[in-house]
C-alpha cells in the first residue's frame, strides 16, 4: 500500500500545475480542465485522508466533491457555450468587454 | 421635545405630499406651504421668546444655573443596548443658539420668501431649523452626532438645488469636507465612550456595552476624574481624544487652515442657506468645543491653549486679509466669517469667563450679523446678477434701501459700537489682552487683533466705496442688468433686513439681555469646573 | 437699565436731564430719516419742516438749551465734578487666580466737570448755529434734491455722538461715542455717494481714523487691565493712580494719544482732514472746526489727571513730549501746505490742522507741567500749570468759534460763487461742470458783495491769527509762552517751541492770504462779479460767532485761560470782569518777565505783522472801481492796496521751487500712503488671497484630483482578463500565507 | 449548551426545525411541476381510453401566466422568510440535526458517546454534527431569504415575457425561461441556508458550491448580451478557482485532523497553537480556506471578477451577490476564524489576526479609491460592497483580537460579541440598502442600459420618490445618520474600539498613564475605517448630485416604466434602511442574541 504522504504529494503537484495552468492557459476549455485539476488534487488528497485516519468519511467527501467537479463542467460548458454565442471566441483574453 | 420633532417632522410630510402632486398643484400650494411654514416658525419663536423671557433671559438679570444643570429637560430610551437615549434639555450655553435659529427660521423665510421652487425650498428650510436646534439642545452624544450630521443633508439640497454656477462642486465639498472631520470626531466620541471606566456604571448606561453617552453624567463623570491633579482618561488619551473632538468642530467653525469649504458653499448657497450657514451652522463649532472638549477635558484645553490661540489668531488674521484681496462680495463677507470665528477660538483660548462669555455672545451677535450680511448678498446678486464688487455702483441713488441695509450690516459686521458685534469684540480684546498680561506672554499677540480691526474697517469700506457710493460715470449700469431699469429690493427683503437690523441694534445697546446668561453660564463653568480642576494655574498676576 | 445713581455729590438739577442731550438728537433720527422716507417730496416737508432741518433744530435747540442750563449751575462752582449717575451696561466676569472669578462691569453715565462744561457749550453751541446755517445752505442747493432729510439725520446722529463723547463718564463710553462720530462722518463726508472723491475722501476719512481709534481700543484696555475699570470716576481717584507702573500707564496713554491723532488729523494721520472737505460746508464747519476734531483734544485733555497725579511725577514727561512735537510738527507742516492752497476750503483745513496742533502742543506742554511740577502744594506752580492747561483749552474754543465761523462763512461765498456760476450760465448743474466754485482763483473783491460774510472771515482770520485782543491771541500767546516756559527747563520741548513760534508767522501769512484773495482785489473773473448777498437761515451763525470772537477779550477776562479745577482764579471768581481782563492784559503785554515779555512781541510780530505782510504784498488789492465797501473792510483793503503796491514782488520762483511745489503736493505724504496701500496692503493681501486658493485649497483639490488619478490606476488593475484575475487570487493566496507565517 | 436540541434526519421534531428549508424545497418542486400542468393524456395502448397524467400538454389557463413562477418562487421564499421571522417571534427552538442519535433505551452508553436532549438520547461517538438551528444561522436565513425574495419580487417585471396566446419561439422561450431564474433564485437560497446551518466545513462547502453555482447561472442569464455572459463566465472562473482552492485546504484540514466538523477542528486547533510553534499543515489550509470564502465576500484582491459580474448581471441579480452572497462568505469566514481557528486558541489573538487586518485594510481602501472615478452606477457599486466587505473584515480582525490583554480577562467576550452584533447588524442593514439602490438601478435598466452614471441623470424629476429612495440609500451606504448604513458603522466602530481599548478604563482609574499607543492596532483599523467612510462620501454624493442637479440626458426623459413589485420591494428597502437607523434598538438585540449563540464560551467568560 502507498503511503498516503505520497499521495498527498502528488495531488499537491496536481493542484499547483492546476493552479498555474489557470492563469497561464487562455482556453476557456483549457482553463476549466485545470480547475478540474485542482479539484482532483483536493479528492486525492480526501482519498488519502481518509486511508491515513481510517476514516470512511474522506472517501463520501472525495465522491460529493466529484459530483461537483461534474456539475462545474456542465455549468461552466453551459456558460463558456453562451459566451461564445456572443463572442465568438472563448480565448479569456479576447473576453473584456468589462473592464476597470 | 417640540422644537426639535415638530419642524422636522412637518417639513418632511410637506415635501413627501408636494412631491406625489401634479405641477400645477404644487405651484398653487406654494403659497399656502410658506405661510403656514412661517406661521409654524414663528408659533417657534414665540415659544422660545416665552423661555427667553420667562427664564433665560430675566431683564433684572439672570437668576443663574448652576453648572451641567439643564431646562426644560426630557429624556426616552431610544437605544437601550447601547445607552442611547433621546436626551435634550436647555442651558444658558445652547439657549441663546436655540433662540437665534428659531429667529432666523422666520426672518430667512421671509427674506426669501420667493425662492423659486418654494414647495420644497420653504420646508427644506424648515427642516434645516429642527435638525440645527437637535444639534444644540442634545444632551446625548449620539443624538448630538445624529442632529450634527443631519444638519448637512438640508444644507447639501439647499446649495445643490438652488445654489449658483458652480454649486455641484460647492456642495459636494461643502459634505465631503465637514463629514470627514465629523467622522474623525465620531472616533474620538466613541473612544471616549469606552474609555469611561467608573466604578459604578455611570447612570443612563447600555445594556451591550454597560457605558454612557449622556453628556451631563459624562460631564459629571469627568469632573469627579479631572479633580485633584488627576487627568481624565489620563494625559495623553485626553489629548488624543481632545484633539479628534477639536477636529470636527474646528472645521465647522470653520478655522483656518480648515476653512476652504466656507467661501465655496457661501458663494453657492442660495442666500437663505447662507443665511443659516453663516448664522446658525458655523456656531455648532463652536457649540460643540463649549459643549463637549472644554466641559469635559479642561486639562486638554489647558494644555492645547497655545494651539488653539494660534489657530484663532490665523484665522482671524488670514481672514481678513483674504477678505481684502477679494472682488467676489460674497466670498469677501464668507471670509469675514472665517475672520470673526478667529475671535471665538481666541476667546476660547485666553481661558477666562469674560473670554468666553464674549465667544458665546461672539457666537449670537454674529449669527444675527452674518445673516444680514448674507442677506444682502443675496439681494444684490438677485437684483444685479453679479457678485463682483464694482459691478454695481451708486446703490445709494438706486437701490436706497439695500444701500442702507448694506451700510448697517456692513457697519455692524466691522463692529460699530453700539451694534452687537463691538460688545463681543471689545470683550474678546479685554479678556486677551487680561490673559496676556496675567500669563505673562508676549503682549505682541495682541497686534493681530489689532491688525484685523482696522483691515476690517479698510475691506468693508473698500466694497461700500465700489457699491454704496459712486456711480455716476457712465460705465452704470452695469452689462449685466441688460438695460434694464435697477430695482430696490423688494418689501420683503426689506422686512427682513429691517427686523434683523432692529436686533443688531437691541442686543448692542442692551447687551446685556443675552450677555447675563451667558456671562453667568461662563462663570458657572469656571467656579463650578474649570477652578476646581485645574486650580491657580490660570492668573496670579 | 439695572443699576441706579451712585454718587454722593449734590448736583444741579438740571443734571438729571443731561442724557436728554444725548438721546434728543439721537432719537431724532431715524424719525427724520423716517419722515424723510415717507414724505419725501412732499411740499410742507420741503418748505416749513426744511426736510427734516427744522425738527434737527428743535432737537439740537433743545440739547442746547439743557446744556446751557447745566453749564449755568455748574459755572459757578467747580466742585460739583463727578458722575452724575451711572448705569450698568456689560456685567461679565475675569479669573485672576484664586478660588473664585472677579466680577467686572462696565457702566454708562454722565460726568460733568470743567473739561466737560467747556466742550459742551462748543459742541452744543456750535452744532445748533451750524444747523441754521445748513438750512440755508443745504436747502437752496439743487444738487441736494430730495436728499437732505438724509444730511440731517446723519449730522443730528453726530451732535449725538459728540454731545454723548463729552458727556459719559467712561473711557469706554467716549470710545463708543466717538466711533459713533466716526460713522456719521463717513456718512457726512460722502453725502454726495456719487462723487468718486467724496467716496474716496469717506473711506479716507473713516480708514485713517480707524486706524488711530485701533490704537485707542488697545489703549483703553491697558487702562482697564491697569485699573480694572474705564469709569473717570475711578481711573482719575488718585488712590488707584498712585498704584499702577508708571510705564504701563504712559503706554496706554501713548495708545490713546495714537487715537487722538487719528481724531485729531495730527501728524502722521493728517491725511483724511483735507480730502474731507468733499462734504458739504456745513459739515467741513462741524467736523473740522465744531466737534468731531476736538473729540482728539477732549481726549488727551482727559488724561490731565493722570500727569497731575502726585504718584506719576516726573514719570509721564516722555508722552507729554510726543504730545507737543506731533502738535508742533503739525503746526509747521499745515501751515506750509495752507501756503500753497488754492481751494477756499481746503486752507480752511490746512489751517484747522495747523491749530490743532497749537493745542496739542498747548496740552502736551501743560501736560509737562502739571507732571514735572510740584503743581499740588506749591501755588505759583499751581498757577502755570492751571493757566498752560487753561491756554490750551481756551484756544480749543477759540479756534472752534473762529473756525466754525470761517468754515461757514467760506460756505456762503461757496454757496453764492456757485449760484452766481449758475445764473451767469443757466446750464443744469452736472457732473461734468468743470467751475470749481471752492477755488481761490475764481474769487477776488468779493467784500463789496458780501459784507456779512466778509466781516465774518475777517474776524475769523484775526482770530487765528492771534491778533492782539481777539479771540485766538489770549489762547495762542498762552500756548507759545508756556512751550518756551517748558523749553527753558527741558531742552527737548524747544522744538514744539520754535514750531509754534514759527507757526504763528505762517498763520498769519496764509490767513491773510486766503481773505485778501478772497474779498480784496478785483474779481478774478466774470462769475466773481456777479455774486450776490447771502440769505439769512446762513448770516445768523455767522453774525452770532463774529461777536463771540470779537467778544474774546471778556472770555479772559472771566477766566478762560484759567480753566482748571481747583483754581484760585476761577471763573467769574473774586476778582471780577474788568480786574480780570486788566489781569489778563497786563499779564500779556507787560510781563514781568523779560523773556516772556520779549516773547510776546516776537509772536506778535510775526503772526500779526511779518505774515500778513508777506501775504498782502502779494495777493489783493484795491477793489473793483465803484464798488463800494463796509467802513471797517476800508483800511484792511487800504492796507493790502498799499502793501500789495509797493511791495509786490514775483514770488514765480519760491512758488515754483521744490519746496512749494512738494507743499501743493502735500509732501507727498498722501502720496507714499496711497503707494502704501496699493502696493504693500493691496499686493499683500492679493498675494494672501491666492495663496489660501493655491495652496490651502489647492491642497484641497490635489487630494481630489489626485485621488481620482489614483482610482484610474487601481481600476486599471481589472484589466477584464479573467487570467489576470486569476493571477491575483493566487498572489493573494500567497500574501496571505506570508501574513500566517509571519505571525505564526 | 443543554438548550439545543438534538434530532436525526426525520425524526418527529425535523420538519419543525428545517421548515423553512423544507418550504423552499416544496417550492422548488412546485416551480418544476405547476407550469408544467397541463390536459397531457395518455392513452391507454390498444385503447381509447385516455388517462390524465396532467405533465406537459396544452397548459390550463390558469397557469398559463408567465408570471406564475415568479409567483410562486416569491410566495415561496416570503414563507420561507415569514417562518424564520416566526422562529425569533416565538421563543427560539434550538436544534442540532445530527448523523445518528440513538435513543437510551436501546443502548447503553459506551466511551465517546455523549448524552444529549437531558440524558434520553446518546449520540454516538462516530455521529456527525451536520446543521445547527440556533439564533446565529437562523439570522443568516433571514438575510439571505430576506435578500433573494426582495430580488424575486423586483425581477418579476425585469423578466421578459409574453402573453400565453403568443405561440412565437420567442415568446415561448422567454416565458420558458421564467421558471428557470427562479429555480436558480430558489437553490441559491436553499444553498445559503445550507452554509448558515452547516456544522460540518464540507457540508458547509456543498452549500456554498450549491449557491455559488446558481449564481454563476443567474449572472450569465442575461445570454442575449455581451456583458451577460461575459461577466457570468468570468465570475464562474474565477469562482471557481477560489472554490477549488478552498477545497483544497479542507482536503489538506482533514489530511491534518481527520474530521471537518467545526468543534473537532476547534479542539484540535486549540490544541495544536502551542507557543513554541504551530503545526504548517493547518495554517496553509486555513490560507486555502481564506481564500475560498475571501472570494465570496470580495475582498481584494480576490474582487476581481466581481464589478464585472455585476455590470454583468441584471440588477436584483448583482444585489444577492453584494448582499446574500457576501453573507454567505461572512458565515464562512466566522465558522472558519472564529470556531475553528478561534482566537481562544492563542494567547494574546488569533494566528490570522495581522493577515485578515491587511486583508481588511486593502479591501475597504482598494474598493473606495476605484469607486471614487468608476463612471458605471453598478461597477461603483460593486468596489463600494468591496468596501464594505473590508469593514466586515476589520470588525473580524477586532474580534480576533479579544483577547490581546492579559488584563481583558472577563471582558474580551463583550467586546466580541458586540462586534459580532455589529457585523451581524451590518450585514441586515446592508440588504436593505445595497439591495435597495440595486433595485432602483433594476428599474432604470428596464428601460435600457445603465452603464453610464448619466443614466441617473434628472431622476428627481423623473421620479421623485425613486430619487428620495436613491439618496436615501446613498447616504446609508455612506453612513450619514441617521441612517441604518450610520448604525451599523457605528456599531462596528464601537466594537473595534472596544475591543482595541479593552479595560484602558481600570488602567485610567488606577492612574496609570496610557496613550493611545497603549491600545491594540486595530484601534487603528477603525480610524481606518471611518476615513474610508468619508473617501466614499464622494462617490456617493456623485450619485446624488447626478440624480438632483442634472437634468434628464437624451431621450431618457418622463417617468420610467412601471412594475409595482419592484417599486413595493423598494419602498419596503427605504422603510427598513431609515427604521433600523432610528430606532435600531431591537434589531440590535437580534444581533446581540445571535452574536452570542455563535460561540457559547464568549458569554460564559
Amino acid at each position: 500500500m502507498i503511503d498516503p504522504a505520497w499521495v498527498s504529494g502528488l495531488s499537491a503537484i496536481l493542484f499547483i500545475i492546476g493552479l498555474i495552468g489557470v492563469f497561464t492557459r487562455k482556453n476557456a476549455i483549457i482553463v476549466l480542465m485545470c480547475i478540474e485539476l485542482m479539484l482532483n488534487a483536493a479528492n486525492m488528497q480526501f482519498a488519502a485522508a481518509a486511508v491515513h485516519h481510517g476514516d470512511a468519511t474522506g472517501w463520501v467527501y472525495a465522491l460529493f466533491a466529484i459530483a461537483i467537479a461534474a456539475s462545474e463542467v456542465a455549468i461552466g460548458l453551459a456558460i463558456f457555450l453562451a459566451v461564445y454565442g456572443k463572442h465568438e471566441t472563448i480565448t479569456l483574453d479576447d473576453i473584456n468587454v468589462l473592464s476597470n | 421635545m417640540p422644537l426639535v420633532g415638530f419642524p422636522i417632522i412637518a417639513s418632511l410630510i410637506i415635501m413627501g405630499t408636494i412631491s406625489n402632486v401634479s405641477e400645477e398643484v404644487r405651484e398653487k400650494l406654494v403659497n399656502p406651504i410658506r405661510w403656514a411654514i412661517l406661521l409654524f416658525s414663528l408659533g417657534l419663536l414665540g415659544l422660545t421668546t416665552a423661555m427667553f423671557y420667562n427664564y433665560f433671559g430675566d431683564l433684572n438679570g439672570f437668576e443663574g444655573i448652576a453648572f451641567n444643570s439643564y431646562e426644560f429637560t426630557a429624556r426616552y430610551a431610544w437605544v437601550d443596548s447601547l445607552g442611547i437615549y433621546w436626551s435634550v434639555g436647555l442651558d444658558a450655553l445652547s439657549f441663546p443658539m436655540v433662540w437665534l435659529t428659531t429667529l432666523l427660521l422666520p426672518i430667512t423665510i421671509i427674506a426669501t420668501w420667493d425662492e423659486k421652487n418654494g414647495a420644497y425650498y420653504h420646508p427644506l428650510i424648515l427642516l434645516m431649523g429642527g435638525a440645527l436646534i437637535g444639534v444644540f439642545v442634545a444632551l446625548d452624544l449620539f443624538m448630538f452626532y445624529v442632529f450634527w450630521e443631519l444638519t448637512l443633508i438640508p444644507m447639501f439640497f439647499l446649495i445643490l438645488k438652488w445654489g449658483g454656477e458652480d454649486r455641484k462642486y460647492a456642495a459636494q465639498k461643502f459634505f465631503i469636507y465637514t463629514f470627514t472631520a465629523s467622522v474623525v470626531m465620531l472616533l474620538g466620541l466613541v473612544t471616549l465612550y469606552f474609555l469611561q471606566n467608573p466604578l459604578e456604571p455611570l447612570a443612563y448606561s447600555g445594556t451591550l456595552t454597560g457605558r454612557t453617552f449622556d453628556i451631563p453624567e459624562l460631564v459629571n463623570y469627568s469632573y469627579h476624574a479631572n479633580m485633584n491633579g488627576n487627568w481624565f482618561l489620563g494625559a495623553s488619551m485626553q489629548k488624543i481624544i481632545f484633539a479628534m473632538l477639536m477636529l470636527g468642530f474646528l472645521v465647522k467653525l470653520p478655522a483656518v487652515p480648515f476653512h476652504t469649504w466656507l467661501p465655496d458653499a457661501h458663494v453657492q448657497a442660495p442666500t437663505g442657506g447662507s443665511m443659516l450657514l453663516a448664522g446658525v451652522m458655523l456656531k455648532m463649532g463652536a457649540y460643540g468645543m463649549f459643549r463637549l472638549p472644554i466641559a469635559l477635558f479642561p486639562h486638554a484645553l489647558e494644555y492645547f491653549q497655545l494651539v488653539l490661540m494660534t489657530i484663532g489668531m490665523v484665522s482671524l488674521i488670514w481672514g481678513s486679509i483674504v477678505c481684502l484681496g477679494q472682488t467676489n462680495l460674497k466670498k469677501m463677507v464668507a471670509y469675514s466669517s472665517v475672520s470673526h470665528m478667529g475671535v471665538i477660538c481666541i476667546g476660547i483660548a485666553t481661558m477666562q469667563p469674560i473670554g468666553w462669555a464674549a465667544a458665546l455672545f461672539m457666537m449670537f451677535a454674529h449669527g444675527i450679523i452674518s445673516p444680514h450680511l448674507f442677506a444682502v448678498c443675496g439681494a444684490f446678486k438677485h437684483h444685479y446678477h453679479s457678485m463682483e464688487i464694482g459691478s454695481m455702483r451708486g446703490m445709494a441713488k438706486h437701490s436706497p434701501w439695500l444701500a442702507t441695509s448694506m451700510m448697517f450690516a456692513w457697519m455692524a459686521s466691522l463692529g460699530l459700537p453700539l451694534l452687537a458685534g463691538f460688545v463681543a469684540e471689545l470683550m474678546v480684546l479685554i479678556a486677551l489682552w487680561h490673559f496676556l498680561v496675567a500669563e505673562g506672554w508676549s503682549v505682541l499677540w495682541m497686534v493681530g487683533p489689532a491688525l484685523v480691526l482696522a483691515v476690517t474697517a479698510a475691506y468693508y469700506l473698500w466694497s461700500m466705496q465700489r457699491t454704496i457710493f459712486e456711480g455716476g460715470d457712465e460705465t452704470q449700469p452695469p452689462a449685466s442688468m441688460d438695460g434694464q431699469p435697477i430695482p430696490d429690493i423688494a418689501n420683503h427683503e426689506k422686512l427682513a433686513m429691517f427686523v434683523l437690523a432692529m436686533f443688531t441694534i437691541l442686543f448692542g445697546v442692551m447687551p446685556w439681555i443675552a450677555l447675563d446668561m451667558m456671562n453667568d453660564w461662563s462663570i458657572q463653568i469656571f467656579e463650578g469646573l474649570i477652578m476646581p480642576i485645574l486650580g491657580n494655574f490660570n492668573g496670579g498676576v | 437699565m439695572s443699576g441706579s445713581s451712585s454718587s454722593e455729590v449734590v448736583h444741579s438739577s438740571m443734571a438729571e436731564y443731561a442724557p436728554l442731550i444725548i438721546l434728543l438728537p439721537m432719537l431724532a433720527m431715524p424719525v427724520i430719516l423716517f419722515l424723510g422716507k415717507v414724505f419725501n417730496t412732499n411740499p410742507t416737508w420741503k418748505n416749513t419742516l426744511k426736510e427734516g432741518g427744522i425738527i434737527a433744530l428743535v432737537a439740537m435747540g433743545a440739547s442746547l438749551f439743557i446744556s446751557l442750563a447745566i453749564i449755568k449751575d455748574y459755572l459757578g462752582s467747580f466742585s460739583n465734578n463727578g458722575d452724575i449717575f451711572s448705569l450698568t451696561w456689560l456685567n461679565t466676569a475675569i479669573w485672576e487666580g484664586g478660588a473664585s472669578t472677579t466680577p467686572i462691569s462696565f457702566g454708562f453715565g454722565i460726568y460733568i466737570d470743567h473739561i466737560t462744561v467747556m466742550l459742551l457749550f462748543v459742541a452744543a453751541f456750535l452744532c445748533f448755529l451750524i444747523n441754521i446755517f445748513a438750512i440755508g445752505y443745504m436747502n437752496t442747493d439743487p444738487i441736494n434734491d430730495n436728499r437732505n432729510h438724509r444730511f440731517y439725520a446723519e449730522f443730528v446722529l453726530f451732535c449725538a455722538g459728540m454731545l454723548g463723547m463729552v458727556l459719559s463718564d467712561s473711557f469706554l463710553w467716549l470710545f463708543i461715542f466717538w466711533e459713533i462720530m466716526g460713522l456719521c462722518s463717513y456718512l457726512l463726508i460722502g453725502f454726495y455717494y456719487e462723487r468718486p472723491s467724496a467716496a474716496s475722501a469717506a473711506k479716507k476719512a473713516f480708514m485713517t481714523t480707524r486706524i488711530g481709534d485701533v490704537f485707542l481700543m488697545i489703549g483703553l484696555i491697558m487702562l482697564w487691565d491697569l485699573f480694572g475699570s474705564l469709569d473717570y470716576s475711578i481711573v482719575f481717584d488718585p488712590a488707584n493712580i498712585a498704584a499702577v507702573s508708571p510705564g504701563s500707564l504712559q503706554m496706554a496713554l501713548g495708545m490713546m494719544f495714537i487715537g487722538a491723532v487719528g481724531k485729531s488729523a495730527q501728524f502722521p494721520l493728517h491725511v483724511w482732514l483735507p480730502d474731507a472737505m468733499e462734504g458739504p460746508t456745513p459739515v467741513s464747519a462741524l467736523i473740522h472746526a465744531a466737534t468731531m476734531v476736538n473729540a482728539g483734544l477732549y481726549l488727551v485733555a482727559r488724561m490731565f489727571p493722570f500727569f497731575g497725579a502726585e504718584s506719576m511725577s516726573g514719570e509721564l514727561i516722555d508722552l507729554a513730549f510726543i504730545i507737543a512735537s506731533i502738535g508742533g510738527i503739525t503746526a509747521v507742516m499745515a501751515a506750509g501746505i495752507a501756503f500753497v492752497q488754492d481751494d477756499l476750503k481746503k486752507v480752511l483745513a490746512y489751517s484747522t490742522m495747523s491749530q490743532l496742533g497749537y493745542v496739542f502742543t498747548g496740552l502736551g506742554v501743560a501736560l509737562w507741567l502739571a507732571n514735572s511740577l510740584d503743581w499740588h502744594h506749591d501755588p505759583a506752580a499751581h498757577t502755570i500749570v492751571v493757566v498752560a492747561f487753561g491756554a490750551a483749552l481756551f484756544h480749543l474754543f477759540n479756534h472752534a468759534m473762529a473756525k466754525g465761523m470761517l468754515f461757514m462763512a467760506s460756505g456762503s461765498v461757496i454757496h453764492e460763487v456757485h449760484h452766481a456760476h449758475h445764473h451767469l450760465h443757466h446750464d443744469d448743474h452736472g457732473d461734468d461742470d468743470e467751475f470749481d466754485a471752492q477755488s481761490m482763483k475764481n474769487m477776488g473783491g468779493l467784500a463789496s458783495k458780501m459784507p456779512i460774510t466778509a466781516t465774518a472771515m475777517l474776524v475769523g482770520s484775526a482770530s487765528i491769527m492771534g491778533l492782539p485782543l481777539i479771540g485766538g491771541f489770549w489762547s495762542k500767546e498762552g500756548i507759545i509762552a508756556n512751550a518756551w516756559r517748558v523749553a527753558l527747563e527741558d531742552p527737548r520741548f524747544l522744538f514744539p517751541a520754535a514750531c509754534v513760534l514759527l507757526g504763528a508767522g505762517m498763520t498769519g501769512f496764509y490767513m491773510t492770504r486766503m481773505w485778501v484773495k478772497t474779498f480784496a482785489g478785483k474779481p478774478s473773473n466774470e462769475v466773481a462779479a456777479h455774486v450776490g448777498p447771502t440769505n439769512s437761515w446762513i448770516k445768523t451763525p455767522l453774525f452770532i460767532l463774529t461777536f463771540v470772537t470779537l467778544s474774546s477779550v471778556l472770555l479772559a477776562g472771566m477766566g478762560f485761560t484759567h480753566w482748571a479745577p481747583d483754581s484760585e482764579y476761577s471763573f467769574l471768581s473774586d476778582k471780577g470782569l474788568v480786574d480780570g481782563i486788566m489781569y489778563e492784559l497786563g499779564h500779556a503785554f507787560a510781563n514781568h518777565d523779560a523773556f516772556f515779555f520779549i516773547l510776546t512781541y516776537v509772536a506778535i510780530a510775526l503772526g500779526a505783522i511779518l505774515g500778513p505782510f508777506m501775504a498782502m504784498s502779494l495777493f489783493g488789492g484795491k477793489l473793483e472801481e465803484g464798488e463800494d465797501c463796509k467802513p471797517w473792510f476800508k483800511p484792511v483793503i487800504s492796507l493790502n492796496n498799499w502793501v500789495y503796491n509797493k511791495y509786490h514782488w514775483d514770488n514765480t520762483g519760491i512758488a515754483t521751487s521744490g519746496l512749494a511745489v512738494a507743499l501743493q503736493n502735500r509732501l507727498y505724504i498722501d502720496k507714499y500712503y496711497d503707494l502704501a496701500m496699493v502696493k504693500i496692503v493691496a499686493g499683500f493681501s492679493n498675494k494672501v488671497a491666492e495663496a489660501d486658493t493655491k495652496i490651502i485649497d489647492g491642497t484641497v483639490k490635489q487630494i481630489e484630483d489626485k485621488s481620482q488619478k489614483i482610482s484610474t490606476i487601481v481600476r486599471s488593475l481589472t484589466t477584464g482578463s479573467a487570467r489576470d484575475y486569476i493571477l491575483w487570487v493566487a498572489i493573494g493566496t500567497l500574501l496571505i500565507f506570508f501574513f500566517i507565517w509571519g505571525v505564526a | 449548551m443543554s438548550e439545543v436540541t438534538y434530532i436525526q434526519p426525520f425524526d418527529d421534531k425535523f420538519t419543525t426545525a428545517l421548515l423553512p428549508e423544507l418550504i423552499l424545497v416544496a417550492g422548488l418542486f412546485a416551480l418544476i411541476i405547476i407550469p408544467n400542468l397541463g390536459k397531457a393524456t395518455f392513452r391507454v395502448p390498444g385503447t381509447q381510453i385516455r388517462l390524465p397524467y396532467f405533465l406537459g400538454g396544452e397548459r390550463y389557463s390558469l397557469i398559463s401566466n408567465p408570471r406564475l413562477p415568479g409567483w410562486i418562487a416569491v410566495t415561496t421564499l416570503v414563507l420561507a422568510f415569514v417562518e424564520v421571522m416566526m422562529t425569533f417571534e416565538s421563543g427560539l427552538q434550538r436544534y442540532m440535526i445530527v448523523s445518528e442519535l440513538l435513543p437510551t433505551t436501546i443502548n447503553g452508553v459506551t466511551a465517546g458517546d455523549v448524552l444529549v436532549n437531558g440524558g434520553s438520547h446518546i449520540l454516538p461517538s462516530g455521529s456527525k454534527e451536520l446543521l445547527l438551528i440556533n439564533g446565529f444561522s437562523r439570522l443568516f436565513e433571514m438575510i439571505f431569504f430576506g435578500a433573494i425574495s426582495l430580488a424575486a419580487i423586483a425581477s418579476m417585471n425585469r423578466l421578459q415575457s409574453f402573453d400565453s396566446s403568443d405561440r412565437s419561439t420567442n415568446a415561448l422561450y422567454n416565458n420558458r425561461r421564467q421558471a428557470d431564474f427562479y429555480i436558480l433564485l430558489l437553490t441559491a437560497a436553499m444553498g445559503m441556508a445550507i452554509v448558515a446551518l452547516a456544522q460540518d466545513l464540507f457540508v458547509l462547502f456543498l452549500g456554498l458550491e450549491l449557491a455559488s453555482f446558481s449564481s454563476y447561472v443567474l449572472v450569465a442569464f442575461h445570454k442575449e448580451s455581451k456583458e451577460g455572459t461575459e461577466g457570468g463566465m468570468k465570475y464562474f472562473i474565477v469562482g471557481s478557482v477560489a472554490s477549488g482552492i478552498g477545497l483544497y485546504g479542507l482536503s489538506m484540514l482533514y489530511l491534518w485532523a481527520g474530521t471537518l466538523q467545526l468543534g473537532e477542528l476547534s479542539v484540535a486547533f486549540d490544541a495544536a497553537m502551542a507557543p513554541q510553534g504551530s503545526p504548517a499543515l493547518p495554517l496553509i489550509a486555513l490560507g486555502f480556506i481564506l481564500v475560498g470564502f475571501g472570494f465570496k465576500v470580495s475582498a481584494a484582491p480576490f474582487h476581481f471578477a466581481a464589478p464585472d459580474a455585476y455590470a454583468g448581471a441584471s440588477s436584483p441579480v448583482a444585489g444577492i451577490l453584494a448582499t446574500a452572497s457576501k453573507a454567505m462568505g461572512i458565515v464562512g469566514l466566522t465558522r472558519m476564524l472564529l470556531i475553528v481557528a478561534s482566537p481562544e486558541s492563542n494567547d494574546g489573538s488569533a494566528i490570522w489576526l495581522v493577515a485578515l487586518g491587511i486583508l481588511s485594510v486593502v479591501t475597504m481602501t482598494w474598493g473606495n479609491i476605484a469607486a471614487l472615478g468608476s463612471d458605471n452606477p453598478k461597477r461603483m457599486l460593486a468596489y463600494s460592497s468591496v468596501a464594505h466587505a473590508g469593514y466586515m473584515l476589520a470588525g473580524l480582525t477586532a474580534i480576533g483580537a479579544w483577547n490581546w490583554d492579559p488584563k481583558l480577562a472577563g471582558h474580551g467576550g463583550d467586546a466580541a460579541i458586540m462586534v459580532m452584533t455589529a457585523i451581524l447588524f451590518h450585514l441586515v442593514v446592508l440588504v436593505c440598502f445595497k439591495l435597495g439602490a440595486f433595485l432602483v438601478l433594476s428599474i432604470l435598466e428596464s428601460e435600457g442600459e445603465v452603464s453610464k452614471m448619466s443614466s441617473l441623470r434628472g431622476l428627481s424629476k423623473r421620479e421623485p420618490l425613486l430619487a428620495v429612495s436613491m439618496f436615501i440609500f446613498m447616504i446609508s451606504l455612506a453612513g450619514v445618520p441617521p441612517m441604518s448604513g450610520f448604525m451599523s458603522k457605528l456599531l462596528m466602530i464601537m466594537g473595534i474600539v472596544k475591543v482595541a481599548i479593552g479595560n484602558m478604563g481600570d488602567a485610567l482609574s488606577n492612574g496609570d498613564i496610557l496613550s493611545i499607543g497603549d491600545a491594540h492596532w486595530v484601534w487603528w483599523l477603525a480610524l481606518i475605517m471611518v476615513l474610508n467612510s468619508a473617501i466614499s462620501m464622494f462617490y456617493y454624493l456623485r450619485v446624488i448630485v447626478t440624480m438632483y442637479f442634472h437634468e434628464p440626458e437624451g431621450d431618457r426623459q418622463g417617468p420610467l416604466p412601471s412594475g409595482w413589485q419592484v417599486r413595493t420591494a423598494i419602498f419596503a428597502c427605504v422603510i427598513a434602511s431609515v427604521f433600523f437607523g432610528i430606532n435600531a434598538d431591537g434589531l440590535i438585540e437580534l444581533c446581540e442574541m445571535a452574536a452570542n449563540s455563535l460561540n457559547y464560551s464568549w458569554a460564559s467568560q
